[in-house]
């Protein structure tokens, strides 16, 4: 089942103002860079952004936000960037902050046809004002929703034409889950390669989760907090 | 002498066993994987997704694939792997992860734990933390005794929104060890040279001092 | 003349539509992955967890390792995928399967269907049924029009312990290709040969017969 | 971090009467046979099996039934065998049947500290008697709880000396989920090998789930549906 497109152009084509889209990646890691800066090129606006982090300054989501174009953040943790700060305090960004766990289980939730589970994480915080609370096992747990999205963007080390990835060390993060989570979901990849060059035993996402696969033309991978020990 | 950074890290990491996988956050738990005691294995997991958690790279062979939850380059040892965010909080949720080592603003007797929002300054997330706090059964809080203005971190109740209740047991500090039981701090460790009067001083919350307090062996 | 199983096969393969993920029952449906379209291209998964199912290994060749949810011996297609249970569910119950297949004792005019159990037999389970059936957006059901005393298995109401409600949008037979709306069947198409007096003396629920019933095409 | 035991005699110590066990294993695919035979061995009695099928009369769980061992089957499909349907029928053996992804999610829940859930799979029908009810997208769902198990055993393809286990083909299954939800999981492989020898991208339980490992001595696999096509 060929689900190759040509570029990025192409693959986001449907994306379009005030949508929801999840982005996958932890920090700049595993982050899907060329359909942001593609989003950057298109100038979409009002966009509900689902991703744990928002990039930093010049790089990942902070390039959407530099533009405005973002309303909502849905994340665990923000905040590496100026810009984001100014925009949150000033009141133009909406926030809304998710505990990391609950963040990924949503997400998966949303791509699993499960539409609401309980968890203990946030109970007795700010996290489960308004949110049911029930006991199991003589623990406070609070009853969490599924998350979905208009379009689904990750990032994955190979890929092949039927839409089956795989992700290398901790860039697999949130992208697995999110993949699951959209509407569209859209794979850009290190390496695309034909349907059978994949072994079959070890795929992180099932083609079936996938709707557009692309190779990215160039991956800056920056690192966000480079530390080394001297040989 | 109240202990520094390296004091504190040093003895939280006597309370590793053999065997156990650990989550440590970022600051002074970080530290805590250089003390490890000789003759035991710990394995420790970054909650972003990977277990078996190695030193960071040499010079030159960082892999900008390969980070902790910190966002810094690290390595992996044998026996690593890697996995996806919810199986990472599934390893945390379902209780797997035998510890986890993380920092405080404030803890109260009751063993909540605020360390992640300060009112009217910007707020960055609680990233894992709540659901480390709500999950663990075994949780270690590193911290300073007192903030910067000198004020007890060691609460009746905490005054900012907090990450978690009554979930922290043990609380290790630059002056004392000290356990949280039936609603009360328990102190069980002085740090060398600290009297028990300076940290009945330096502790808000209701201080419950046995008659003998020994110093801590680092 | 009333369809053969094969006949009914055929039928359904005429609704698979290119790029599509297909679950295929026992029974009757698992002969459609041997009629599908020229020009298209589907992919059939099974539920124990393989997407890009192939046709039966040659002789010598099985691996019983690789079966399917009839648990038979099967091979993998290329850009096949294998998967544990959890996440094969999760794309049933996510809706990522755009057409279920499947065998029926019974099915109402309101779209509930009952293929798991008959009281004070045996009873073997559902197996993954009852989450196909709650899950799919687009059910096929594969059956004869009548049981083996003669007795319609298309009614008002099911008589025996459902697997879904509401669920069945489209039934094809041995004698006629019947859809299900407003709850009521609707007959769309008649087997070669099969007048439409026929399959009304053949269904018990309330049928609708528009003025022209197309023969189908095979 | 060492995990190895020497054998299943060894591996299986602890397992006693009344207890409830998780098997892995989808009919006879991926089943840890080296422990089944092992636990017919033992004698332990009044067990309740949480495992999607039964085995047959003279492999698998057919083996436990047959020495009436077990007291309790928690499955999706079962009485591929004469003993079991005997066994039901007379009464000896209570059933409780639960659909299959139900099964497997209820599991995973267990194993993640999930306690209960949200599914649409037996709404309307006896599966949801005595089940709340939640309405979520204009559609019925029930409450499903986790289930967890004083041993989980499962049945790997490739498994290293921390835990680490990789299966292969569709005899992964109901293993991983299985892995996860025991109190104490003990793994049998059909290649144990020493940590570091896995490619830690292509891992699919870690070690953290696994408690005891050990090389399994010999494995029957048997086929229960040999269907080939002629050359």
């Amino acid at each position: 089942m060929n689900k190759v497109i040509k570029n990025k152009e192409e693959a986001l084509i449907g994306i379009q103002d005030n949508m929801t889209i999840m982005l996958g990646g932890f920090g700049l890691c595993g982050i899907p860079e060329n359909s942001i800066s593609q989003l950057a090129k298109m100038g979409v606006t009002g966009l509900t952004c689902i991703s744990n982090n928002a990039g930093v300054d010049d790089f990942g989501l902070g390039l959407l936000l530099q533009r405005k174009q973002i309303k909502k953040m849905i994340s665990s943790y923000v905040g590496e960037n100026d810009e984001f700060e100014r925009q949150m305090l000033s009141g133009e960004l909406e926030v809304d902050l998710i505990p990391q766990g609950s963040l990924a289980e949503r997400c998966r939730a949303g791509g699993a046809g499960i539409p609401a589970f309980y968890t203990p994480a946030g109970y007795g915080t700010e996290i489960s004002r308004n949110k049911e609370v029930r006991e199991y096992n003589g623990k406070p747990h609070i009853l969490e929703t599924a998350l979905t999205a208009d379009f689904a963007i990750v990032k994955a080390w190979k890929g092949d034409s039927s839409g089956n990835l795989i992700y290398k060390a901790t860039a697999r993060n949130f992208n697995p889950m999110m993949a699951m989570a959209g509407k569209i979901t859209i794979a850009e990849v290190e390496e695309l390669v034909p349907a059978g060059e994949l072994n079959p035993n070890e795929i992180h996402t099932p083609g079936i989760f996938v709707q557009r696969i692309f190779q990215g033309e160039k991956f800056e991978k920056r690192i966000e907090q480079l530390t080394t020990r001297s040989k | 002498m109240s202990l520094d950074k390296i004091g504190i890290a040093k003895r939280i990491a006597q309370e590793l066993r053999d065997g156990w996988y650990v989550n440590l956050g970022i600051g002074i738990p970080t530290l805590v994987a250089n003390y490890i005691p000789p003759g035991i294995e710990v394995e420790f997991q970054s909650e972003n997704g990977i277990l078996g958690m190695g030193p960071f790279p040499f010079e030159g062979e960082e892999d900008a694939d390969l980070i902790n939850a910190g966002k810094q380059t690290i390595t992996a040892r044998e026996g690593a792997v890697y996995f996806d965010s919810a199986t990472s909080f599934a390893m945390i949720r379902g209780q797997h992860v035998q510890l986890t080592v993380l920092g405080a603003m404030e803890v109260s007797q009751d063993g909540d734990i605020a360390n992640w929002k300060i009112p009217g300054k910007m707020v960055k997330g609680m990233g894992g933390a709540m659901d480390l706090v709500a999950s663990a059964d075994n949780i270690i809080v590193a911290m300073m005794h007192t903030n910067k203005a000198g004020i007890s971190k060691l609460l009746k109740k905490c005054t900012l929104p907090l990450t978690g209740v009554n979930c922290v047991k043990k609380i290790v500090t630059n002056l004392a060890v000290i356990d949280i039981k039936e609603n009360k701090f328990h102190l069980k460790e002085r740090a060398p040279g600290i009297s028990v009067q300076e940290i009945k001083n330096a502790t808000a919350g209701e201080l419950i001092i046995p008659e003998t307090v020994p110093e801590m062996n680092i």
